[in-house]
C-alpha cells in the first residue's frame, strides 16, 4: 500500500489526462461539432448570398455564430457520462478543491471540441471571403473567447446534468450568457478592420477570460454539487 | 404520517442542550432555527395579510392620480407629442424589470446560504412576474419609438438588452420547471439566477457597446432624455411609485398562494383552510 | 384645475392628437396586464383553498373508516 | 418512523477515551413530505462495521449519502473524530471512500485505466500496484479492454479494486453485494474484516449477512 497523498496538481493532471483519453477513444464526440461548425459555416452563403463582397461583411459573425453553436453542441457531453456512470461523485469526493477538478475538465473539453474550431477558422473564413488582414485577428478572438464559451456553458451543463432530455433547455440558459463574447469577438474583427488599434480590444476578451477562469469553474462546482445532490 | 411542526424539533434541541453539554455546533442549529423562525412562512403569510389591504390602498390612490394626470394634464411634448403618455407606462415597467435579476440573486444566495424558505418562494415568484413585466417594458418601448422609427423594432441598445435579459428570465424559469426536485431547483435556480445577475450587467455594458459603435448617432434613443419641467416628471415619479406599489402586491399575492400549496400539511394552514 | 387639461373635447382626447394607437394600445396592455396579474393570484388561492379543503374532508373519512374498522375487529 | 438505535453512546457521563471515528447525532431527514429519519444517533469507532438495514425506500442510500456530504438535505451534526466534518473537510475527504449504486466505471475506458484515476484523485499510485489489485479482484486478462465489454459485475469488481490499494479510514458501501457472485461475496467479506481488523471502519448497506467480529446494526424505517 501506498502511503503519499496526491497533491491538488497531481490529481488535476489525472483528470485532465482521463477526459483527454475518454475524447481518443470516442473520437465522435470531438469530430461532430467539429463537422457541425463546417457545416452551419457553409449554410450561410447558400442561406443567404454567394456574393463575396456581402460574404467578407458577415464572415466574422457567421464564423463567431457557428463557434457558438458547435461548442454549445459540444457541451453536451461534458459531464453526463461521469453523472451516469457515479465518477462524478468520485469527483465530488475527492479531497481536492473541487474548483480545479472542474477547471481541469473544461480544459479537457475545449481542448477537444473548441480548439479544432479555432484551428480550423481560418481555412473557414477564407471561403467565405474574410479580408485577409483579419485572419489573424479573428484567429486570436476566437482563441481567447471559445475557452469563454466552453466555461460558461459548463455551469448550464452542470446546472442541467440531472434532466432526461436537456438539449433546448441548455440553449435557453447557455445562449443568452454568450452574447457579450460574441459582441466582444465581432467588434474586434470589425474595429480593427476600420483601423482602431487591435490591443485594447484583445485586453477586453482577456480580462473576459480571466474572469471566466476564475468564477465560472467555481459556479459549475456548485451547480454539480445540486445536481448530484 | 405525523409532520413534526417547528415546535417538536426545537423541543427535541432544547432537550439536546440539557441532557449533553451544549457545543458550539449545536448553538449554531439553534441560531438557524431561530433564524428560519423569523422568516419562516407562517409568519410571513400572517404579516402580508395585514400589509396588504394598505398596499392596495395606497396603490389605487397612486394609480388614479398618476394615470389621471399622465392622460390629461401632461403637456404634449415639442418632438413626440402626446405619444410622450406612453412613457408614464413604459419608463416605470423599465425600471423595475432592471431590478429582478438583483432581486432574485439576493434571494438566491440566502436560499443558498441560510436555505431560508421564504427566499425561494421569492425567487420562484418573481422569475414569471419578472418576464411579464419585461415583456411588457419591451412592448410599450418599442409601440414608443415605432412613431420616430417608422419601425416596431430597431436593435436600440436599450431594447436589445431587455431582450436578451427576458431570454435570460425564460431560462430560469424552464430551468424551475425542468427539475422536479423542489430542493434541487431551488438551488439550480438560486446558482442561475446569480450568474444571470452578474451577465445581466455584463450584456447590458457590452450591448451599449456594440450599439454606440455600430449606430454613432441614431438620434432618439429611449434612455436619454432631455431634462424635463416638474409638470412632467413628478407625475413620472407617482407612477413609478404605483407601479412599484403594483410590483409588490401581485408578487405578495403570488408569495403566499406559494406558501399555501407548499404549507399545505402544516397545522396552520389545515385551521385556515377549515376556517374558510 | 380643469383649465390645465391638455385636450379640449373628448373626441380630441381619444384621438390623441393622431397617436390614438400607440397611446390607447400601450394603456390597454397596461389594464389587462394589471387585472390578470391581480385577477389570477386570487383565483389559484381560491382553487388553493377548495382543494385542500377537500383534501382535508378524504383524509378524515378515511380516518374514520380506519377508526370504525378498529372497532369493529 | 422510529428507528432503532444501535451502536449508540447515550449516557453522558461515560466520557469515551477516543472520540469515535464518525459519530451522527439527531439526524434528521425528510423527502416529499415524508420523514425517512429523525433523532438518529449512531456512531462508529475504529475496528467496527456498521450494517446498515431497512426496507426500501427507508433511506438508507440517502443516508450514506449524507454521511459522506453528497447530499445535504439534513439535519443534525455528524463529527469526525470528534470534530465536525467542514472544519477538517479535507482530512476527511482523504480518508473517505465511497462506492454509490453507480460504480464510477467509465465505460470507454479499461479497468486499468478507471482505477487509475479514482485512485490517483486520493493517493499516489504505480501501475504493477493497480494491476495486482485488479488481478486479485479477479480482473486478469482485463486490465486493457474496454470497460463496456465487461459484465456488471465485473465492472463492480473493477470498483472493489480500489479497496484494496485505498489507504482510506472509513469505506461507505452503498450496495456493494449486488452484483458478484459468491466468490465475490466471500472475497469482499474478507476485505471488511481485513479493513476492520487494521483498525478501519466501515458503513455499507446491504441484505447479506456479514461475518464480522464486531459488527453492528443499524435498522430504519
Amino acid at each position: 500500500m501506498s502511503e503519499t497523498r496526491t497533491s491538488t496538481g497531481q490529481a488535476f493532471r489525472a483528470t485532465l489526462k482521463r477526459d483527454l483519453l475518454i475524447a481518443y477513444k470516442r473520437k465522435n464526440d470531438v469530430v461532430n461539432p467539429f463537422m457541425f461548425f463546417l457545416i452551419v459555416a457553409t449554410l450561410f452563403p447558400i442561406g443567404i448570398t454567394p456574393e463575396p463582397e456581402r460574404l467578407g461583411e458577415i464572415a466574422a459573425g457567421v464564423l463567431w455564430i457557428a463557434a457558438l453553436l458547435a461548442s454549445l453542441l459540444a457541451m453536451d457531453s461534458l459531464y453526463r457520462a461521469d453523472y451516469e456512470d457515479g465518477s462524478l461523485e468520485q469527483l465530488l469526493l475527492s479531497s481536492h478543491p473541487l474548483y480545479f477538478m472542474v477547471l481541469a475538465k473544461n480544459i479537457a473539453h475545449w481542448l477537444v471540441s473548441g480548439l479544432p474550431v479555432v484551428l480550423v477558422s481560418p481555412l473557414i473564413a477564407y471561403m467565405l471571403n474574410l479580408p485577409p488582414e483579419s485572419y489573424l485577428i479573428l484567429f486570436v478572438t476566437l482563441l481567447l473567447g471559445t475557452p469563454i464559451l466552453s466555461l460558461l456553458g459548463s455551469i448550464g451543463v452542470a446546472l442541467t446534468v440531472g434532466l432526461g432530455s436537456r438539449g433546448l433547455i441548455l440553449a435557453v440558459i447557455t445562449l443568452p450568457m454568450s452574447v457579450p463574447i460574441l459582441i466582444a469577438g465581432t467588434l474586434t474583427v470589425q474595429q480593427t478592420l476600420n483601423g482602431a488599434s487591435l490591443l485594447g480590444y484583445l485586453a477586453i476578451m482577456g480580462a473576459m477570460l480571466l474572469a471566466a477562469i476564475s468564477l465560472a469553474p467555481l459556479a459549475s462546482a456548485a451547480a454539480l454539487r445540486i445536481s448530484v445532490n | 404520517m405525523v409532520r413534526p411542526g417547528e415546535h417538536d424539533i426545537l423541543l427535541t434541541s432544547m432537550h439536546n442542550l440539557n441532557s449533553r453539554q451544549e457545543s458550539a455546533v449545536q448553538r449554531a442549529n439553534y441560531m438557524w432555527m431561530w433564524f428560519s423562525k423569523l422568516g419562516s412562512p407562517k409568519w410571513f403569510y400572517e404579516l402580508s395579510g395585514k400589509w396588504l389591504p394598505w398596499l392596495v390602498v395606497a396603490m389605487s390612490l397612486l394609480l388614479v392620480v398618476g394615470i389621471t394626470w399622465a392622460l390629461l394634464f401632461v403637456p404634449p411634448d415639442y418632438q413626440q407629442g402626446n405619444t410622450i403618455r406612453i412613457m408614464y407606462i413604459h419608463v416605470p415597467f423599465a425600471s423595475i424589470s432592471l431590478a429582478f435579476f438583483p432581486l432574485m440573486a439576493v434571494a438566491g444566495t440566502i436560499t443558498l446560504v441560510w436555505r431560508m424558505k421564504l427566499a425561494d418562494m421569492v425567487a420562484k415568484t418573481a422569475a414569471p412576474l419578472g418576464a411579464w413585466f419585461t415583456a411588457l417594458a419591451l412592448a410599450s418601448g418599442s409601440i414608443w419609438g415605432s412613431d420616430i422609427w417608422g419601425t416596431w423594432w430597431i436593435w436600440d441598445g436599450r431594447l436589445t438588452s431587455m431582450l436578451l435579459q427576458f431570454f435570460l428570465l425564460v431560462g430560469v424559469i424552464s430551468l424551475r420547471s425542468a427539475l422536479e426536485d423542489a430542493e434541487a431547483a431551488a438551488k439550480a435556480c438560486a446558482v442561475l439566477s446569480i450568474v444571470g445577475c452578474i451577465n445581466v450587467f455584463v450584456i447590458k455594458y457590452s450591448v451599449d457597446w456594440w450599439n454606440t459603435l455600430h449606430q454613432p448617432s441614431s438620434g432618439f434613443s429611449l434612455s436619454d432624455q432631455a431634462p424635463n419641467p416638474p409638470e412632467v416628471w413628478i407625475p413620472l415619479v407617482i407612477m413609478i411609485f404605483a407601479i412599484y406599489l403594483f410590483f409588490a402586491v401581485s408578487l405578495i399575492l403570488s408569495i403566499r398562494n406559494e406558501i399555501l400549496v407548499r404549507e399545505r400539511r402544516s397545522q396552520w394552514v389545515e385551521e385556515l383552510v377549515q376556517g374558510t | 384645475m380643469f383649465d390645465s387639461i391638455q385636450f379640449s373635447s373628448i373626441g380630441e382626447f381619444f384621438s390623441m392628437g393622431g397617436y390614438a394607437f400607440n397611446v390607447w394600445t400601450v394603456y390597454t396592455l397596461f389594464v389587462l396586464f394589471f387585472a390578470i396579474n391581480l385577477y389570477f393570484p386570487l383565483i389559484r388561492k381560491k382553487q388553493i383553498l377548495s382543494e385542500q379543503k377537500r383534501r382535508l374532508i378524504v383524509n378524515r373519512e378515511m380516518q374514520t373508516l380506519k377508526n370504525d374498522d378498529g372497532e369493529n375487529s | 418512523m422510529a428507528s432503532s438505535v444501535a451502536s449508540t453512546n447515550n449516557d453522558p457521563n461515560s466520557v469515551p477515551t477516543i472520540p469515535a471515528l464518525l459519530d451522527a447525532r439527531d439526524l434528521f431527514c425528510e423527502r416529499d413530505d415524508r420523514i425517512l429519519f429523525q433523532a438518529l444517533n449512531f456512531s462508529v469507532t475504529e475496528g467496527q462495521v456498521l450494517q446498515v438495514k431497512g426496507s426500501n425506500g427507508s433511506g438508507k442510500t440517502t443516508l450514506l449519502r449524507i454521511l459522506c456530504g453528497l447530499n445535504d438535505a439534513y439535519r443534525g451534526t455528524i463529527r469526525w473524530y470528534g470534530r465536525a466534518i467542514e472544519s477538517q473537510a479535507e482530512e476527511f475527504y482523504a480518508a473517505l471512500l465511497y462506492m454509490g449504486h453507480r460504480v464510477g466505471v467509465n465505460k470507454v475506458l479499461s479497468p486499468l485505466e478507471n482505477l487509475r484515476w479514482t485512485c490517483s484523485l486520493q493517493q499516489q499510485v504505480d501501475t504493477d500496484e493497480l494491476m495486482v489489485a485488479l488481478a486479485e479482484v479477479g480482473l486478469r486478462g482485463f486490465e486493457e479492454s474496454q470497460c463496456y465489454t465487461l459484465s456488471a459485475g465485473q465492472q463492480q469488481r473493477v470498483s472493489l479494486a480500489r479497496l484494496l490499494i485505498s489507504n482510506a479510514k472509513l469505506w461507505i458501501l452503498d450496495e456493494p453485494f449486488t452484483t458478484l457472485d459468491s466468490l465475490g461475496v466471500k472475497q469482499l467479506e474478507a476485505l471488511l474484516r481485513g479493513h476492520a481488523d487494521e483498525g478501519g471502519a466501515v458503513i455499507v448497506t446491504t441484505h447479506h449477512q456479514l461475518k464480522v467480529a464486531d459488527l453492528r446494526e443499524l435498522t430504519l424505517g
